[in-house]
C-alpha cells in the first residue's frame, strides 16, 4: 500500500509537468495567434474592448484556479492515510464562517466581472444611424446576407453588390446589416470583433472597425450544411483614401471583355452563367456577383486566387465545395476550350 | 403467490437455469437493480458508439484539409457523437447507477412504479435503436445535437430519425424523472428525513425535478419540428410566416436545466466517494444541499447564454449574463466543500478516489471557462468556436464522465459482485485523465485563435495545425483508456472468482449494508436510520448492523412482466412508421404502419389495466437470509 | 391491502394505501410538467399569431359565443368530475357511475364542438394546417388540448367499464382519482387556452 | 399498513365536516362560471379598452387557475406541500417560457 501511494504521487507531479509542458507548446509555436484571424491578436477597438474582458476574466479566473489548486495540493500531500493509522478522523459537519467566506467572496469576483460585462454589452450594441443621421455621419453601412456557402454584400448608399470580399476604410466604424436567405449563418471576423448571427427572416446589427490596412478573414460560425467549414470570406480594410477609389471602381463598374478569348468567354457566361451571376457589381443576382472576381482573395471562398484553381471549381464545384449549388460544367455542356475562355473572361474582371 | 417465490429461489439456488429463462427473466424484469445493469450495459454500449464517431472526428482533423470523411459524413458523425452521448450514453448510464443505488441508499425495497421504470428502460433503449437505424437508412441527421432550424427542418430524411428517436426515449426520460421523485418523497425508510438522505439520493431529487420541467419544452420543440418536416407546418418556414428562433428557445429552455441534469448526479457521486474515502462526513452537508437547490433553481433562468449571438438585444443579453454567473457561486461552495471534506481526513487513493481527485480540477476548468462564456460581449468571440467545445467538454467529461468512471470503481461491487481491478483501474485512470487534458485543453486555443466548431476541415496557413494534431493525440489516448476499462470489466468477471464483500471500502450509507450480492427485496426488514451516514452511525456507535425498523414480515413484490418490452416496441413501431414518411411514394404507407403501432400499444396498456396486479408476497420462511443485511 | 374491506371504510380510500398516494404525487409531478409543455405551445402560438401571412387571423375567425359554450360545457364537467369523487369518498357506486358518465357526456359534448369550430375554419375560411404559421400554431395547440381530452374520456370509459363489477375499493379508488384530477387540469389548461388564445386574440 | 382503524363516530364526523365543504364546492363553481362570464363580456363589450381588458383576463384567467388547484384538485389539504411547490414552479416556468416567446423572438 505504502508503495503504491508513493508511485501516485511522482506520476501526480510528473503529470502535471508534462501537461504543463505540452499544452505551453502550441502557444509558443504560434505566438498569440495569426494577427489576420485570432481573437488573440485585436486588430480594432471592438476585438480589443472583447480581448480586454477576455483577458480579465482569464484574470480573476487563473486567481480562482490558483487558490483550489494550492488547496487541493496541500490537502492531497498532506492528509493521505498513513501506514497504522486506524480508526476514523474526527467527523466535521462543516464550519459556517468558511462557508460564508467562499460565498461571498465568489460573489465579490462576480460582481467585478459584470459590471465591465453589462457595460461593454450595452456599448456594442449600437445600432446603425437613422438614415437622416447617416446622411449627415457618413457613417457607412454595409447589409450582408448569407446563403449557403456565400457572402453576398451590398453598400445600399453605392448602389454595389458585390460577394465574398467586404471592402471597408479604416479607423472608422462601419455598420452591418447582417441577415441570411436560407439557414442560420453566423458572421464572424475574429481580428476585427466577435459574432453575430444571420437569420433568415431577420435582420441584425453589428459594427466593426479595423485600425490598420489589412485583409481580416472571415467566417460562418453557425453549422450551415457540408461545406459549413468551407464559407469563409475576407474584410480587406484600405486607407480611407483608397477606399473611395475603390468604391468609384465598383460603383461604375467595367465588366467588359479586353481580349480576344475573353470576348468569347463572355459570350459563353451570356448564354451558361447569366441566369445565375452579374458581373456588374450592381445586381443583386442570385448567386454571387462576379464584379472584381480577378481581385478577390479566393475562388469558392477558400481557394487561392489562381486561374488553375477557377477552372478547377468550374468544372466540378461539387468537388471543390460539397453541397454547393452550381452546376458542374458537364451538367452545363460547357467544353474544356469554353472553359478556359470562361476563365480568361473572369480572371480579368479586376479593380482597375 | 408465494409460490410463484418460492419457485423464483428454488431456481437461483438449485440448477443452471437455461439460457432462454434467463433471458426472459431480463425481458420481464421490474426489479430496479436489473434495470440499472441492463441501463449501464446499453449506455456503455451507446457510449463506445459514440466514441467512435469521436475518434474517426478526431483523426479527420488531425492534418489540415484531410480527406478521410467528407463534410456530410462529418457532420452526421458530429451531431451523432453529442446526441449519442448526452441522451443515450451519459443520461442512461446515470440512470442506471441511480436505479441500482439509489432504492438502496434510502432503504426502499424498489422504486415507485416498478413496471414504468421497465417502460423507461425499453422506451429510451428503443429510442437509441430508431435513430442508429438511420445509418442504415439512406442518412443519419446532420445538423448538430442542437438541429438549429431551419437547417433541421430541410435537412435529408436522417433528421426524422433524430426527432423520433429522441421522441421516444424522451418520454422514457420523463417517466423516470417521475419514478425518482416519487421514490425518494415516499419510500424512504424509517427515519431518513430528508435532510439525512444521502447527495447522490439529493442530486438525483433535483436532477430528477429538472427533468420533470425541461423535457416538455423539448417535447414541444421536437413536435413543432416534426409537424414542419411530416405534415407541412409552418413554424419554422420564414415564407409561411414562421420564425427560426422559436426551435432555439425551446430548445435551450430544455437544453441548458440538462447540462445540470447530467452533472448534478456526478456531483452527488463525487461527494459521496471522497467522503468513503477520506473517512470523513461531507463537510457542509446543509449547504451543499442548498447550493444543489440553487443550481437547479437558477439552471432554469439562464438558459439564453446559448444564444447571445442570436441578437436579442443588450438587456436580455446583459441580464442572461449576469444570471449565468450567478451559478458559480453555488457550484464554488461545492468545489470548496470538497476540498475541506478531504481536509483532515485519511485519504485512501483507490481508482475511484482517484477520479475524484482527477475530477476536482478539471471541473474547476470547465466551471471557469463557464463564467468566461458567460460574458456576453467576450462570448460574441467564444460561441461556436472551439473554445466553447473546449468548455463543455471539460464539464461533461471532466465532470460527469469521469463521476461515472468514479461511481463504476465504487458501486461495481455492490451491482456486479465484483471488485474492478484497481491496478488495471489506474492504468484506465491515468491514461484517461492525461488523454483528456490533451485533448481539450488546446482547443480552448484553437477557438481563441479563430476556429470555428463542428468544420469538417480547416486551411492550412491559419495556425491550427498543431493544436489539432495534439487533440488528436489525447483523443487516441482515452480511446485506449476506455478499451483498458473494457478489458479490465472481463478480466473482472472471468479470472476474479471470489464475491466482493458486502462492504468493501468501509461505506457510510444504506447500501453497504445490504448482501452483495444484493437479494432480489434488497432488506429483508427495512432499516431504522439514526441519522446522516446511518451505516457509519451504526458502525461507531452501534455494533455496526442496521437496526431493523420493522418485524419480520411478508415482503411484498412487483410481479415480473412482458409488457413493458412490447408497449415500448408498439411505440418504437410509430416513431419508425414516421420516419418512413419519405422512404413511400404513397404516405398512407408510412401512417398505416403507425396505426398499426398505435393500435399495437393501445392494446398493450388496455392488457395493463385489465389484467389486475397485485404484485406477490414472499413469506419470511422463503428469505435467504434475515435480518436488515450484511 | 385487503383491510378496508373488513373494517369500517377509510374515508378516502383514494389515499389509503402507498401505492394510492404515490400515483396521486406522481400524477402531480406530470401535471407540472404538462404545464410546461402547454406553455411551449401556448407561447409558440402567441409569437406566431400575427403571422397570418394575409390570410383571415384571430379576429375575423373568432365566435366568442361558441367559445363561450364550449368553456361552460368544459367547466360544468369538471364540476361533475368532482361530484363523482365525493360520491365514491361516500362509497356511493351508483352516484359516482352517474356523475362520470355525464363527465363523459360533457366532454363528448365539447369535442364534438371543437371539431365542428375547426370544421368551419377549413371550409368558410379555407384556414388548413399548412396555411401559415398562425393557423400552424393555433391547430397545434388546440389539437394537443383536444388529444388531452380525448385521452381523458377513453381513460374514464376504461375505469368505468372495467370496475363495474369490482365497485369502490382501495384498488379503484385512486384510479378514478386520478382521472379526476387530470380532469381538472384539463380544465385549467382550457382557462389558459379560451383567455390567451380566444379573447386575447380578438381584443388584439 | 399502519392506519388505525375508523369507528362509527369518524365517519359521522366526516360526513358533517363533508356537508360543509360540499356547499363550499357549489360556491367555488358558481364563482367559476360567473368569473369566466365576466371575462367574455369584458372582451366583447366594446366599451371597455383593450388596455383594461388584458389585464382584467389575464387577472380572472389567473383566479380560475387558483380555485379549480386549490379547491377541486385539493392542494388545500395535508401533505400537498410537493404537489403545491411544483405545480406553481411549473407555472412559474410556464410563464417565463411564454413571456421569452413572446418578447425575445421579435426585435
Amino acid at each position: 500500500m505504502e508503495k503504491k501511494v508513493g508511485f501516485e504521487g511522482t506520476m501526480i507531479r510528473s503529470n502535471w509537468r508534462l501537461l504543463f509542458l505540452l499544452t505551453i507548446v502550441p502557444l509558443l509555436l504560434t505566438g498569440c495567434g495569426k494577427p489576420f484571424i485570432s481573437a488573440l491578436n485585436p486588430q480594432g477597438p471592438v476585438a480589443r474592448e472583447q480581448y480586454s474582458l477576455i483577458l480579465l476574466s482569464i484574470l480573476i479566473m487563473t486567481l480562482v484556479i490558483v487558490v483550489v489548486v494550492i488547496i487541493y495540493v496541500y490537502v492531497l500531500l498532506k492528509f493521505r492515510e498513513k501506514p497504522g493509522q486506524e480508526g476514523y478522523p474526527e467527523q466535521v459537519e462543516g464550519s459556517h464562517k468558511l462557508e460564508i467566506t467562499w460565498t461571498v467572496i465568489p460573489i465579490i469576483l462576480i460582481i467585478i466581472l459584470a459590471i465591465p460585462t453589462v457595460q461593454s454589452t450595452f456599448n456594442l450594441s449600437e445600432n446603425p444611424p437613422s438614415s437622416e443621421a447617416a446622411a449627415e455621419s457618413d457613417a457607412l453601412l454595409i447589409k450582408v446576407t448569407a446563403h449557403q456557402y456565400w457572402w453576398e454584400i451590398e453598400y445600399p448608399d453605392y448602389g454595389i453588390v458585390t460577394a465574398q470580399d467586404i471592402y471597408i476604410p479604416t479607423g472608422e466604424r462601419v455598420y452591418f446589416e447582417v441577415t441570411a436567405k436560407d439557414v442560420i449563418h453566423s458572421f464572424w471576423v475574429p481580428s476585427l470583433g466577435g459574432k453575430i448571427d444571420a437569420n433568415p427572416g431577420l435582420t441584425n446589427h453589428i459594427f466593426l472597425e479595423a485600425d490598420k490596412p489589412g485583409v481580416y478573414h472571415g467566417k460562418c460560425a453557425e453549422l450551415c450544411g457540408p461545406s459549413h467549414a468551407l464559407m469563409d470570406f475576407k474584410v480587406i480594410a484600405l486607407e480611407p483614401s483608397e477606399f473611395e477609389q475603390w468604391l468609384a471602381t465598383m460603383s461604375d463598374y467595367n465588366d467588359a471583355p479586353q481580349t480576344a478569348l475573353a470576348e468569347q468567354g463572355r459570350a459563353i457566361f451570356e448564354q451558361s452563367c447569366i441566369a445565375c451571376h452579374a458581373t456588374d457589381g450592381a445586381t443583386k443576382s442570385p448567386y454571387p456577383n462576379l464584379a472584381g472576381l480577378g481581385d478577390r482573395e479566393a475562388i469558392a471562398g477558400y481557394l487561392k486566387n489562381t486561374p488553375e484553381n477557377l477552372k478547377r471549381w468550374i468544372e466540378n464545384p461539387e468537388e471543390v465545395k460539397e453541397g454547393n449549388l452550381m452546376p458542374s460544367a458537364t451538367e452545363l455542356g460547357l467544353s474544356e476550350q469554353d472553359i478556359d475562355a470562361l476563365v480568361e473572361y473572369l480572371s480579368q474582371l479586376k479593380l482597375n | 403467490m408465494s409460490t410463484h417465490a418460492v419457485k423464483r429461489t428454488s431456481v437461483s439456488l438449485q440448477q443452471k437455469p437455461s439460457f432462454g429463462s434467463v433471458l426472459w427473466d431480463w425481458l420481464t424484469t421490474v426489479d430496479h437493480k436489473k434495470i440499472g445493469i441492463m441501463y449501464l450495459a446499453a449506455g456503455g454500449f451507446f457510449f463506445i458508439l459514440g466514441g467512435l464517431e469521436a475518434l474517426l472526428m478526431r483523426l479527420q482533423l488531425m492534418y489540415p484539409e484531410n480527406t478521410l470523411v467528407s463534410g456530410t459524413t462529418f457532420n452526421e458523425l458530429m451531431t451523432m457523437h453529442g446526441t449519442t452521448m448526452i441522451f443515450f450514453a451519459a443520461m442512461p448510464i446515470l440512470f442506471g447507477l441511480i436505479n441500482c443505488i439509489m432504492p438502496l441508499q434510502i432503504g426502499a425495497r424498489d422504486v415507485a412504479y416498478p413496471f414504468m421504470n421497465a417502460l423507461s428502460f425499453w422506451l429510451f433503449l428503443f429510442g437509441g435503436i430508431l435513430m442508429n437505424i438511420s445509418w442504415f437508412l439512406g442518412s443519419a441527421p446532420d445538423a448538430g445535437w442542437t438541429s438549429y432550424v431551419p437547417l433541421a427542418s430541410q435537412a435529408p430524411s436522417g433528421m426524422d430519425f433524430y426527432v423520433l428517436g429522441l421522441q421516444v426515449s424522451g418520454a422514457g426520460t420523463l417517466m423516470s424523472g417521475i419514478n425518482f421523485m416519487v421514490t425518494i418523497l415516499t419510500m424512504r425508510a424509517p427515519g431518513m428525513s430528508l435532510m439525512r438522505m444521502p447527495m447522490f439520493t439529493w442530486t438525483t431529487f433535483i436532477a430528477s425535478a429538472l427533468i420533470v420541467f425541461a423535457f416538455p419544452a423539448l417535447t414541444a420543440g421536437l413536435f413543432l419540428l416534426m409537424f414542419d418536416r411530416i405534415f407541412g407546418a409552418q413554424f419554422f418556414d420564414v415564407a409561411g410566416g414562421g420564425n427560426v428562433i422559436i426551435w432555439q428557445h425551446l430548445f435551450w429552455i430544455f437544453g441548458h436545466p440538462e447540462v445540470y441534469i447530467l452533472v448534478l448526479p456526478a456531483f452527488g457521486i463525487i461527494s459521496e466517494v471522497v467522503s468513503t474515502f477520506s473517512k470523513k462526513r461531507l463537510f457542509g452537508y446543509s449547504s451543499m444541499v442548498i447550493a444543489t437547490i440553487l443550481i437547479g433553481f437558477i439552471g432554469f433562468m439562464v438558459w439564453a447564454h446559448h444564444m447571445f449571438a442570436v441578437g436579442m438585444g443588450p438587456i436580455a443579453n446583459a441580464l442572461f449574463s449576469v444570471a449565468t454567473m450567478a451559478i458559480a457561486v453555488p457550484t464554488g461552495i461545492k468545489i470548496f466543500n470538497w476540498l475541506l471534506t478531504m481536509w483532515g481526513g485519511r485519504i485512501r487513493f483507490t481508482t475511484a478516489m482517484l477520479y475524484c481527485v482527477g475530477f476536482i480540477p478539471s471541473f474547476v476548468m470547465g466551471g471557469v471557462t463557464g463564467v468566461m462564456v458567460a460574458a456576453a460581449p467576450a462570448d460574441y468571440q467564444y460561441h461556436d468556436t472551439y473554445f466553447v467545445v473546449a468548455h463543455f467538454h471539460y464539464t461533461i467529461v471532466g465532470g460527469v464522465v469521469l463521476g461515472i468512471m468514479a461511481a463504476l470503481y465504487y458501486w461495481w461491487p455492490k451491482i456486479f459482485g465484483k471488485k474492478l481491478n484497481e491496478t488495471l483501474g489506474k492504468w484506465n485512470f491515468w491514461l484517461f485523465l492525461i488523454g483528456f487534458h490533451l485533448t481539450f485543453f488546446v482547443q480552448h486555443l484553437l477557438g481563441l485563435m479563430g476556429m470555428p466548431r463542428r468544420v469538417y476541415t480547416y486551411l492550412e496557413g491559419l495556425g491550427f495545425e498543431t493544436g489539432n494534431f495534439i487533440s488528436t493525440i489525447g483523443a487516441i489516448l482515452m480511446a485506449v483508456a476506455a478499451l483498458i476499462f473494457v478489458i479490465n470489466i472481463i478480466y473482472t468477471h472471468t479470472r476474479v472468482k471470489e464475491i466482493a464483500e458486502a462492504d468493501p471500502w468501509d461505506g457510510r450509507t444504506l447500501e453497504w449494508a445490504t448482501e452483495t450480492p444484493v437479494p432480489f427485496y434488497n432488506f429483508a426488514q427495512t432499516p431504522l436510520v439514526r441519522g446522516l451516514d446511518p451505516l457509519f452511525i451504526e458502525k461507531t456507535q452501534g455494533d455496526g448492523k442496521m437496526k431493523p425498523a420493522e418485524p419480520l414480515g411478508e415482503i411484498h413484490m412487483p410481479s415480473p412482466s412482458i409488457l413493458p418490452i412490447l408497449l415500448a416496441f408498439g411505440i418504437f413501431i410509430v416513431g419508425l412508421g414516421f420516419c418512413l414518411h419519405s422512404f413511400f411514394d404513397n404516405k398512407w404507407i408510412s401512417y398505416f404502419i403507425v396505426f398499426i403501432g398505435t393500435v399495437f400499444s393501445l392494446l398493450m396498456m388496455m392488457f395493463h389495466s385489465i389484467k389486475e396486479d397485485h404484485g406477490y408476497h414472499i413469506h419470511p420462511n422463503d428469505y435467504t437470509n434475515k435480518g436488515v443485511g450484511m | 391491502m385487503q383491510s378496508d374491506q373488513t373494517g369500517v371504510l377509510p374515508p378516502h380510500p383514494e389515499k389509503a394505501t402507498l401505492e394510492g398516494r404515490n400515483k396521486i404525487l406522481g400524477l402531480w409531478f406530470f401535471i407540472a410538467s404538462d404545464v410546461v409543455l402547454f406553455a411551449s405551445l401556448m407561447g409558440t402560438h402567441l409569437a406566431l399569431r400575427g403571422s397570418t401571412q394575409g390570410a383571415p387571423g384571430p379576429q375575423e375567425l373568432f365566435h366568442l359565443e361558441y367559445v363561450a359554450l364550449m368553456t361552460f360545457i368544459l367547466l360544468t364537467s369538471s364540476m361533475t368530475s368532482l361530484l363523482g369523487i365525493k360520491a365514491m369518498q361516500r362509497y356511493q357506486f351508483k352516484q359516482m357511475q352517474t356523475w362520470f358518465w355525464l363527465t363523459v357526456l360533457l366532454g363528448l359534448s365539447f369535442l364534438g364542438l371543437e371539431i365542428y369550430e375547426f370544421y368551419q375554419f377549413v371550409i368558410y375560411h379555407g384556414l388548413g394546417f399548412e396555411t401559415n404559421a398562425f393557423a400552424s400554431s393555433f391547430y397545434t395547440l388546440l389539437g394537443f388540448h383536444g388529444a388531452h381530452v380525448t385521452f381523458g374520456i377513453l381513460w374514464v370509459v376504461t375505469l368505468l367499464i372495467r370496475s363495474r363489477s369490482q365497485g369502490i375499493t382501495t384498488y379503484t379508488a385512486p384510479k378514478f382519482y386520478l382521472f379526476s384530477l387530470y380532469w381538472h387540469f384539463v380544465d385549467v389548461v382550457w382557462v389558459f387556452v379560451f383567455t390567451l388564445v380566444y379573447l386575447m386574440g380578438k381584443v388584439g | 399498513m399502519t392506519a388505525k382503524r375508523y369507528t362509527v363516530d369518524d365517519s359521522i364526523k366526516e360526513s358533517q365536516s363533508q356537508k360543509r365543504e360540499n356547499r363550499q364546492f357549489y360556491v367555488t363553481f358558481i364563482l367559476m362560471l360567473v368569473l369566466t362570464a365576466l371575462s367574455f363580456v369584458a372582451v366583447a363589450s366594446e366599451k371597455i379598452p383593450s388596455g383594461f381588458t388584458i389585464p382584467f383576463i389575464l387577472l380572472i384567467a389567473f383566479i380560475l387557475l387558483v380555485l379549480q388547484v386549490v379547491i377541486f384538485m385539493h392542494l388545500n389539504d395535508k401533505n400537498t406541500e410537493f404537489p403545491t411547490l411544483f405545480f406553481f414552479s411549473g407555472f412559474f416556468i410556464a410563464i417565463i417560457t411564454i413571456a421569452t416567446l413572446m418578447l425575445l423572438i421579435w426585435w
